[in-house]
């Protein structure tokens, strides 16, 4: 369970039978081809996999530079890599003879898949979401409700992300027998940072097999978004392998690595190890692994900001850490101005409409494809489609005639009595 | 005096031992000071000193909230290791230092655990850190004489037991049921089984905890368990009540 | 130009010469094979098609009739079966050489998805739409402009997508040289119905060779929503010459057929004649072509009314007119509550959120397959996506939270100045 | 008198005549039968009476806002035939029908061209009926001698006009510019050619409309065409001023 110096299983007692369970289903489902093969067929057959590589012709004749391929995510039925996650954990759940799933989810993405997967397995589902989240987040609130989940406002901490995740293994410890913890991203403790990296190499593999047809060679580059760091994870594995790939993370600089409010655990690191009270990560245990960490120097995890909910959040995949300090990812971040101007461009260029997660990415691929040959190709991974965050993104363009339309809503629903 | 052989002394005169817990700065020291007199005063014998953290997993509503409002008010390590040392100056049982592995982490293992053995603490509960990932923590508990509580759950094998044993020192913290701190638990046949599993597994004293909070509680753990842990009850009772109902409350404990 | 007695070409003198080109340039892509592969790879590189066919287990297994099977268009790119269309006639123009479109829309989904296209084409586009639509479907409008497209409210008679088409229609007579109109449903003016039921196939085509993998044999019946129509003949022409396979089609049954708010052009004939009032449709010529409309005696166009914005309209596809009259299509009505429960119970069993539109397709579909042997299969067109839909879903299930979530964030928009 | 004749009778005496249009039932029948009056009082030679329809796909803002509020106030077919019937009693010039196909669709080609003739109206102008779809409407037209004004347009190309002007009768109706109604029309040389052109494809008079709306513009049709065509500028005129406007209006505008 280690990956360099980083991961392991930080798990209470309680757990330790339903981790030595999870491990032994895993381990099997891992050495069985039929299940592999029943896992592409259903996300074949319920999602729209594999999803396609889009050539970016506009942007790349924009930057002169490489030839600019999305890998694209956000077709992934729920709109996110996030399914191929749940999915494959949902077929494990069915392997295991658990009827009931829990998850946390923090902009609601991974809550809303895993509550679909729940629809189609026939299990029960309750999903934590910090109170903040609930707020911020109603869409998705609505949709999981309907989608028969229990949505289970987090009341504690900073009622965001990481309480959510605290939440859902309160509810773990009192219930492990009946139900599984639907860990949302690459940390957590092992297995889940292998298993959610088994589920998502999808990205990776049908991104090398379709880079290969469509531009002759490997690419130059490949970028993803770094919160958790599932689908940096998807995607990378496919070229792990080929060291001449250039795998780059990118990490929400939020207002500026400098500011004290961005969620950045890694690129942060060598530009203000020499600043005083900025809350750069240290190493760390909490949540059930060991990572880089926001957190104080007492051990307390800060507060972090990123405009994408996604981002938001203290720690960072062990393997994206362990990539990181072998050289093998470089990290890096971008700021939540710089996302809306990539996001705008993406859309007015390509007719695509990243998540405000994915448009990190973009970000950095921005800054240097001009850099690269006419000939080499580079990969952005769109983790999702941002038309969900329409709340968020009109907010963050300040869109008056948004505002204007809320606003009216807001006044039709005072008036008005429910009926 | 080792804190086993400490806890089997103070045995021999009681049908069961309390071992109490409080967290540390919530509401404040002062009261946290005034509780543990209280406490001592009732005949307490063994007192959880939990350093608050930010994400206490293993922790319910009531303990995780007062580990919040703690940190929110400003409570650092450094002052939870000063007023540890004032405890341990000022009164004669053992305390314990409860919290999760990151606190330790962070501060550096040995050199948090020296500190805890210079503040004159006498072992330490850490929730969230199972054998396999403690090697250094074990290794300097023993280096430094501190009794590393080990846990057992109802749903720990017997060989897991066993091996949890083996690393153990003290006592044996066997958590009562599923779930986290603070919740009911019932004592049924089934409980009995466990803690039969547990004896079997250990030489070391049993403390049963989670989820007791009474009389009736207590009642039914003598006979089975050398210690009776009273968590959260505790923390409510303060929060209703303040610090001075913590006299008559312990006192009818048992 | 004609389907029986529908159809036509009733185009003012001024668009006679564009009509004839645009006859001319699609006769020629049809006769060209490269044409067409060049359709498939944009649709399979850029939205993600093949789409799959899911198997709705828990429907079926609720019913306990036939196989239910879910043609998934609702994961096309812009997340409706309305892709197909304007990324083929993006092709077209870019035959054609003109570099501008032009386009109607009513609930916004055929906006985005040509604003979408434009963007991808480097178009420059404008949008008409009724302003009434405007206000109701503002997230629409939002995006459409962020992908750089014009949005033009439209102040005349009902203010709704009919409107809008008569001043797209406006545009184009004034700017035929530059500009194509890029309809959005098989109605209008010929070549309009034919080119976009050609694009449209790529449903059927793919669903009736998925159908005899998955399930072995043709399908007993095929359910698809009319609002214009171009979701159903699309789905419905991979199936038209197999005359065992059962074409529904499904039109908005409003507050009921009696009601006087509907937008059923086709079910209600058989079963309203007898009844005083009700704006049952009659053979009439509007909007470029001939086919039942919603009108009345003299020939006025009439209000209508959808939970579904998407089928809100007075006419409905010449070439379904005449697969009714001959008995080839058989067209049924949902109403809006009919609606909102088969979106609840396709939600929780299936964890699918189909477009309120693709609902309707549902609703006659859940009547039905109880009926059919558990040998058979039914196929139902899921046409597009319900979760940009949350305005009028959560609306229409009176979802407390929501209207809660809404008057905040209106408030806080009311407060606050735009900075 | 065919109403070719009468119109190169009444050419013969003007070096341009006018053909004025109206919406019925906008902003009422009896604005519309003062407007009318006047229009006649003024020397205009022929009017086209515009049945409103919910869908003027070929008409402007001004004239399309008309149709709608006419619609709006409950203005019916049966009402406008009998106004017809009223002004074509009263006023000695022809009368025109200007409406769109859905009209005549919906109360029958046959029955409604018969009406129109028993109404004493001359002919009609059916903008979204090209001759294609127009067999029995032109057919009917014959039947019923009415004219089937036949219009082109600056892209039509000369085998279009051609066959357009084989179905016309009256007149040909020539639509000036690209566009729809009411908008403004430049008067060059590319305009030139195209009158030339429509010239070459018929020997019928020639009427010029869509952005005439001054006397600089009649002035400038002078010798090119038989007949200005003013549309939207009216019914500006009595929405900004009044019905009593128009007298004025018309008599200024050559």
């Amino acid at each position: 369970g280690y990956y360099g110096n980083w991961g392991g299983a930080f798990v209470p007692e309680i757990l330790h039978e339903t981790f030595r369970q999870l491990n032994a289903f895993f381990t099997e489902a891992q050495a069985d081809p039929a299940f592999w093969r029943q896992y592409v067929d259903l996300m074949g057959s319920y999602s729209c996999r594999p999803t396609p590589l889009t050539l970016a012709e506009n942007l790349t004749r924009r930057f002169g530079g490489a030839s600019i391929y999305i890998k694209r995510e956000d077709l992934n039925h729920t709109g996110a890599h996030k399914a191929n996650n749940v999915m494959g954990q949902g077929l494990l759940v069915q392997r295991m003879g658990k009827r009931r799933v829990i998850a946390e989810t923090g902009a609601g993405q991974h809550g809303v898949a895993t509550a679909t997967m729940a629809a189609k397995f026939g299990f029960e589902c309750t999903i934590y979401m910090g109170e903040e989240d609930v707020q911020r987040q109603r869409p998705n609130v609505f949709w999981m409700e309907k989608l028969g989940a229990t949505v289970v406002p987090v009341t504690s901490g900073s009622r965001t992300l990481k309480d959510a995740i605290n939440e859902a293994f309160r509810d773990w410890v009192a219930n492990m027998d009946s139900t599984h913890y639907v860990m949302g991203t690459v940390c957590g403790p092992h297995p889940f940072p292998a298993m959610v990296a088994w589920f998502q190499k999808i990205i990776g593999e049908e991104a090398k097999e379709q880079i290969l047809a469509a531009h002759g060679r490997l690419p130059a580059r490949v970028y993803a978004c770094v919160g958790g760091g599932s689908n940096a994870m998807g995607i990378f594995q496919g070229f792990l392998a080929d060291e001449e790939v250039e795998l780059v993370g990118v990490e929400a600089g939020g207002e500026g690595l400098t500011s004290g409010r961005h969620a950045s655990r890694l690129a942060a690191i060598p530009t203000t190890a020499d600043t005083d009270g900025i809350p750069d990560a240290t190493p760390g245990v909490a949540q059930g692994y060991k990572t880089m960490f926001l957190q104080d120097d007492d051990g307390q995890m800060k507060d972090t900001h990123s405009v994408a909910a996604g981002l938001d959040y203290i720690g960072v995949s062990p393997m994206l850490a362990d990539l990181w300090e072998r050289g093998r990812v470089r990290m890096t971040a971008a700021t939540d101005t710089e996302v809306m101007e990539a996001l705008q461009l993406a859309m007015a260029s390509e007719g695509i409409i990243p998540a405000l997660e994915s448009a990190h990415a973009f970000v950095q691929a921005f800054k240097e494809a001009g850099e690269l040959s006419p000939e080499s190709a580079i990969i952005i991974n769109q983790s999702g489609r941002g038309d969900k965050d329409i709340f968020t993104i009109a907010h963050a363009f300040k869109d008056p005639s948004w505002r204007e339309f809320i606003r009216a809503k807001g006044e039709e629903y005072g008036k008005e009595p429910v009926s | 005096m080792s804190l086993t052989q400490q806890i089997r002394q103070a045995k021999a005169d009681r049908e069961i031992l309390l071992m109490t817990h409080l967290v540390l700065g919530y509401p404040s020291f002062a009261v946290n000071r005034e509780v543990i007199a209280r406490m001592v005063a009732a005949g307490v014998e063994i007192i959880e000193l939990q350093i608050p953290f930010s994400e206490p997993v293993a922790d319910g509503p009531v303990i995780l909230r007062a580990n919040q409002e703690a940190i929110d008010r400003g409570v650092r390590v450094r002052q939870c290791l000063e007023f540890a040392a004032e405890m341990t100056a000022e009164h004669q049982i053992p305390f314990l230092f409860m919290t999760y592995y990151n606190i330790l982490f962070k501060y550096g293992v040995e050199d948090f655990l020296a500190q805890a053995r210079k503040v004159g603490v006498r072992g330490l509960i850490i929730p969230d850190l199972p054998p396999e990932e403690g090697e250094e923590y074990l290794a300097a508990c023993r280096k430094h004489e501190l009794a590393p509580i080990q846990i057992f759950a109802p749903t720990s094998s017997d060989e897991r037991m066993a091996k949890l044993a083996g690393h153990g020192d003290g006592f044996i913290y066997c958590v009562a049921r599923r779930g986290v701190t603070g919740a009911q638990t019932s004592f049924d046949r089934e409980f009995d089984d466990y803690i039969a599993r547990c004896r079997r597994a250990t030489d070391l004293p049993l403390a049963v905890g989670f989820g007791i909070s009474n009389r009736a509680d207590v009642e039914m753990l003598k006979g089975k368990a050398e210690i009776a842990v009273i968590g959260s009850a505790t923390i409510r009772l303060v929060e209703e009540h303040g610090p001075a109902a913590v006299t008559e409350f312990m006192e009818g404990l048992r």
